[in-house]
């Protein structure tokens, strides 16, 4: 499977999804820089963490308009697939391709911790490798990850299961004190209707190898090759 | 516009900050009178911040030179090799009183100040510390001090995208009106490919890049002159902003136009801006450089030559190019979206002309702006130093419940969790940090190899207060005994030096004294100083901050998998002691917490002995002999015990028992050098022991972990017997109950 | 021609600077204030032959840029 | 009564959001726009006799919290 790495200025986490997905996944992966609207060569984009153009004005909201996220519709609708972490999920909001917006986190500070997020679909690319109810550790990195849509939008994703990841406990219960940047519901990821889009605030690229203290991050790919690879390489159930 | 300018007189440079004796000296060094700009040059490269004219007599006896230093001061950062090709450069500077005034963007433009010093040698930012004194916590000003400076840092850290992986909170009312902001970065570069800041080549082509320029930060005195009209107010000089994503821009900018070989030189604008760069750069080349000021991208009209050159606008950088390379640069800079002009070139007269719109607004020789004058003045001992030092803190009474004393101190706002803070710092960008803060070193490996490296900063003013040769000393020794608990082999040092007003003798003599004692200990430990910053002038009201070097240490593990942390790692582990007895309540956190007082005698230090403790507890990491390892520093021995069973993820309890003989305070809370605590495996002991044997330092075996409790013996008394839930929480909250 | 635009949260959505700010003028002894919010003002000097069309110009900017409508209202002044 | 302050950034100090969000609207094809800056609007509803006396307190308000005077001034409307 091939993937690019989106860089806009400003973007940080580029080079440790680079890292993982080459040298943990040893899969192919190129640089896409953010005025290339050529997607050909390519069958999964990343869009990572940073402070694209700063994250002035809104986080994600000038990246958000880009050539780069523009190409993304024809991309996805050609049945690419798109995973935007923490940064990546701002813009993915922004640019409409993902449902709901991500705002000041409720403390008003910046957070950088560890948190475990609850597998709530399975039925995804990104997750047809995990349980249900399943505990996943993850880092977050962020001062606007409050996910926000309003009652309708809520209902509509509930409805179909597009919340994919909730922040919780160790043991997967989703819990008020759980929650870090107080998201609605809890929610730390969600994908689009068809379930080709994946946006989540935590960074999957700092859980991919026992010496970052969790590997969970890998299973999100590892998951992701086992949809697309015919080598039967991916997790059982 | 030259023209209209007002005269350089003695009187305009005294209010630029330059004595009747340095102006006499530039007038003999020209052979005439400067011209206004020609004054303001002066004025700042011949300031304390930029020349060292009071420290730098001092600073020679440092050790600077090593087996692996590939530069040593004098650049923007030290470079020290580790190995497998890669080279660390790092290097540590304040931002004392730009964060008293503003402290947001005071600690903010601190960090995108250190940088920029680190990423002009061609590396790549990879760790920041922040080292940081505050008053106490409980006064609401000092609170939104901390609040400020801590959210200042976070923000252009992470924004920029370099994980703050350690650094140091603490607290004395010395700091209420001067707090310390000193901020430490590490960046990896490969061992050939360092550039420096010379401006070799005549002819070569000189670039501005980066921000724009605005008033900021000039140097208040040009308010005084007379070219001020009634649009003076518009004119003002102001705070410096910072903006991290240019600053990221610029990293990405220069490293990829370093990579085209197009580079001759290069050099940020930090203090003094402009005027800094074009005579310091021509200055180490033994070169020249003119410059057309109208070309410097500007944000601000009608900017004076001096404006210009004196600006203090952040992110931006000066660069010598090679004459053919310009398109290069030209491009790169503009695929970054930044500017890029051509604004002069190297020349080989030795002079820095400066021109505006065509005319010479300045033409000095760069050598007279570099060799500002050097002082050696006065030093004398302060006259309380005997009376504080002959104070006995046996003479206070014994706490009445020990387990109470040990969560007062467990619990004191700098002994306590400085979770609050780190948690808003990105501590894991780069996928490098292997330790994350809360341990003695931030340990983070060098992908591609099989290395990591430790990192930490330490500093205890109140030990350099009460003595400020062995209290330097100490520092030295503290931050490189952290390393090795860490499992590092420490590899060099760089020093951030705060003091008072160097005029007056007895904070000159405080600050000679903590030189030799960091001298020293650097001698000892084989550690040489490749870089650092003096802050003198940190007092108000004639009130100094507590003397205080910040010691930053970098070393290197071969096995990056080896690292050590100091909290235990599970139950039924044997507990040892490594170093000596000799501790002492002098300036000790316990006699601050309990009784308010900082006074006392230190405990001797033996820098052999340091040594050989720093050695063995490698040698015992490096062989996974132990399974934690954590030194003994504020608190004394009970602290160190206690931070092992709650600082970890899981919580674990120990049962230690303590020689009898001295006070039980003096044995638990007594602070002093060379001391470990580690746990082992019962399954090693014999070969921990031999170990121990062979490096022929004192150590003692002193119980085990295991239980819910803390439980300390002295003898056959039980002094302490604590769930480590209550000490867990005293730990947890001691800082953050002052904020929130 | 100079354009004012005024960006606010949505009336439903809870604005937490805007209480923290609030709670922290109630501690100042400011305890008169019934209610607080925090929005953005952008101030845009721009090039338009008429009032009205540096209004609609600006309204543009607002859809496409300066607003997101999930969470986000604006008015140009 | 309700009383809006606006904080702003002096003039003279580098306002990175301003210079960041006009670079996004050129790239968006708002080349028209000459000079854009950034600031906050604060909207307080507050209990006050008159709305002379509103706006003494909202002044007041400035002064000790809304606006940090090193960097930024404020109007009050
Ligand atoms: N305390 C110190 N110990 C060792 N070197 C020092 C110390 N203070 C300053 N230096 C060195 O002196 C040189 C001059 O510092 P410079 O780079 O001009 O100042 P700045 O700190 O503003 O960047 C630098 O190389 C710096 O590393
Ligand atoms: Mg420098």
């Amino acid at each position: 499977m091939r993937f690019g790495v989106v860089v806009f200025p400003g973007t940080w986490s580029d080079c440790d999804f680079h890292y993982v997905v080459s040298e943990v996944l040893r899969q192919p992966v190129k640089y896409i820089w953010h005025r290339d609207r050529n997607l050909d060569d390519v069958d999964c984009v990343v869009l990572p963490g940073g402070f694209s153009y700063g994250d002035y004005l809104r986080a994600g909201a000038v990246a958000g308009r880009s050539p780069v996220v523009e190409a993304l519709g024809d991309f996805v609708a050609r049945g690419g697939h798109v995973l935007g972490s923490c940064n990546g999920f701002q813009i993915l909001c922004e640019a409409g391709l993902l449902p709901g917006a991500l705002m000041r986190n409720e403390c008003l500070q910046y957070r950088c911790q560890q948190t475990h997020l609850v597998v709530e679909n399975v039925e995804t690319p990104f997750t047809r490798g995990l349980r249900v109810g399943q505990v996943l550790t993850m880092p977050i990195s962020h001062g606007e990850g409050k996910y926000y849509a309003d009652a309708g939008a809520l209902a509509k994703l509930r409805k179909n299961g597009q919340i994919v990841f909730r922040y919780a406990t160790a043991e997967g219960q989703v819990t008020r004190t759980a929650n870090p940047n107080g998201s609605l519901e809890s929610i730390a990821g969600v994908v689009n209707e068809e379930g080709t889009v994946l946006g989540l605030m935590p960074h999957p690229e700092r859980a991919a190898e026992p010496a970052m203290g969790s590997t969970d991050g890998l299973l999100i790919f590892q998951s992701l090759l086992g949809s697309l690879v015919e080598d039967g390489s991916f997790l059982k159930r | 516009m030259t023209g209209s300018e007002p005269k350089a007189t003695p009187d305009l440079a005294r209010e630029l900050g330059l004595t009747a004796d340095e102006y006499d000296r530039i007038i003999k060094r020209l052979g005439r009178e400067p011209t206004y700009t020609e004054l303001g040059l002066f004025s700042a490269l011949w300031s304390e911040h930029c020349a060292y004219k009071h420290s730098r007599v001092f600073l020679a006896r440092l050790p600077q030179t090593g087996p692996h230093v590939l530069q040593g001061p004098g650049e923007n950062a030290g470079v020290v090799d580790i190995g497998d090709g890669w080279a660390v450069v790092f290097k540590i500077e304040s931002h004392n009183h730009p964060s008293f005034i503003e402290p947001f963007q005071g600690a903010a433009t601190g960090v995108g100040g250190i940088l920029r010093d680190i990423f002009t040698m061609g590396a790549r930012p990879i760790a920041l510390l922040d080292s940081l004194r505050f008053g106490e916590p409980d006064d609401p000003k000092t609170r939104r001090l901390i609040e400020g400076v801590v959210s200042g840092i976070s923000w252009y850290g992470n924004c920029f995208g370099c994980p703050t992986v350690g650094g140091e909170i603490a607290f004395a009312p010395e700091y209420a009106g001067n707090p310390l902001v000193n901020v430490m970065c590490v960046g990896l570069v490969r061992a050939d490919r360092i550039f420096r800041a010379r401006a070799e080549g005549v002819g070569n082509p000189v670039f501005y890049v980066g921000n724009k320029t605005g008033r900021d930060g000039i140097h208040g005195a040009t308010m005084a002159s007379s070219t001020f009209d009634e649009r003076a107010e518009e004119r003002r000089p102001t705070v410096q902003v910072g903006d991290p994503f240019t600053e990221k821009l610029l990293l990405e900018a220069c490293l990829e136009l370093m990579q085209t070989g197009a580079v001759v030189g290069i050099q940020d604008m930090g203090a003094a801006g402009l005027a800094c760069c074009t005579s310091e750069m021509p200055a180490r080349a033994g070169t020249g450089m003119e410059v057309e000021l109208s070309r410097v991208p500007r944000r601000e009209i009608e900017m004076t030559p001096y404006e210009i050159l004196l600006s203090e606008s952040q992110e931006r950088m000066l660069l010598v190019v090679a004459r053919g390379r310009e398109e290069e640069v030209r491009r790169v800079f503009a695929k970054w979206e930044l500017d890029a002009v051509e604004i002069g070139q190297v020349t080989g007269d030795g002079d820095l002309t400066v021109r505006h719109h065509g005319e010479i607004a300045a033409r000095l020789p760069v050598k007279a702006l570099a060799e500002a004058p050097r002082y050696e003045k006065p030093t004398a001992p302060p006259p309380w130093m005997a009376e504080l030092r002959a104070f006995d803190p046996l003479t206070l009474p014994e706490p009445a419940d020990y387990e109470e004393a040990l969560l007062a101190v467990l619990g004191s706002p700098t002994i306590g969790s400085k979770e609050w803070a780190f948690r808003q710092y990105d501590q894991q960008v780069g996928i490098n940090t292997l330790v994350l803060p809360g341990s003695d070193a931030a340990v983070l490996r060098v992908k591609g190899t099989r290395r990591a490296l430790a990192i930490s900063t330490d500093g205890n003013g109140r030990q350099v207060f009460l003595h400020p040769r062995r209290g330097a000393a100490m520092a030295v020794c503290e931050a490189a005994r952290n390393v090795s608990c860490a499992g590092g082999r420490p590899l060099g040092v760089t020093d951030c030096l705060n003091f008072g007003s160097p005029e007056r003798p007895e904070i000159l003599w405080q600050f000679a004294e903590a030189i030799d004692g960091l001298a020293e200990a650097c001698r000892a430990l084989d550690l040489p100083v490749v870089g650092g910053n003096v802050s003198f002038y940190n007092e108000t009201n004639g009130q100094a901050v507590l003397p205080t070097p910040i010691v930053g240490v970098v070393g290197v593990l071969e096995e990056a998998g080896r690292a050590a942390t100091q909290w235990f790692k599970g139950a039924g582990h044997r507990l040892a002691l490594l170093g000596p007895d000799a501790v002492s309540l002098g300036g000790s956190e316990y006699l601050w917490t309990l009784h308010r007082r900082l006074a006392g005698a230190l405990a001797p230090l033996d820098l052999g002995l340091e040594r050989r403790v720093q050695s063995a507890v490698q040698a015992a990491i490096g062989t996974e002999l132990v399974l934690s390892a954590h030194d003994c520093a504020e608190g004394g021995l009970a602290v160190a015990v206690a931070e092992g069973c709650v600082t970890g993820r899981e919580l674990v309890g120990g049962s230690v028992t303590l020689p009898e003989g001295a006070r039980a305070d003096l044995t638990l809370f007594g602070e002093g050098p060379s001391r470990v605590v580690v746990s082992v495996d019962p399954a090693r002991v014999l070969e921990f022991e031999g170990l121990m044997a062979e490096s022929a330092i004192p150590w003692c075996w002193i119980g085990t972990t295991g239980s819910e409790r803390l439980r300390v013996r002295c003898g056959s008394t039980t002094v302490i017997d604590a769930a480590i839930e209550s000490l867990e929480q005293a730990w947890r909250r001691g800082f953050e109950r002052h904020l929130a | 021609m100079r354009v004012r635009v005024l960006v606010r949260l949505k009336p439903g959505i809870l604005d937490v600077q805007g209480a923290a700010v609030k709670r922290a003028l109630m501690g100042l002894g400011f305890t008169e204030v019934a209610d607080l919010r925090v929005g953005k003002v952008i101030e845009v000097e721009l090039d338009a032959p008429t009032a009205a069309q540096a209004r609609a110009r600006a309204d543009e900017m607002c859809r496409r840029l300066l607003a997101n409508p999930v969470l986000e209202e604006y008015t140009i002044e």
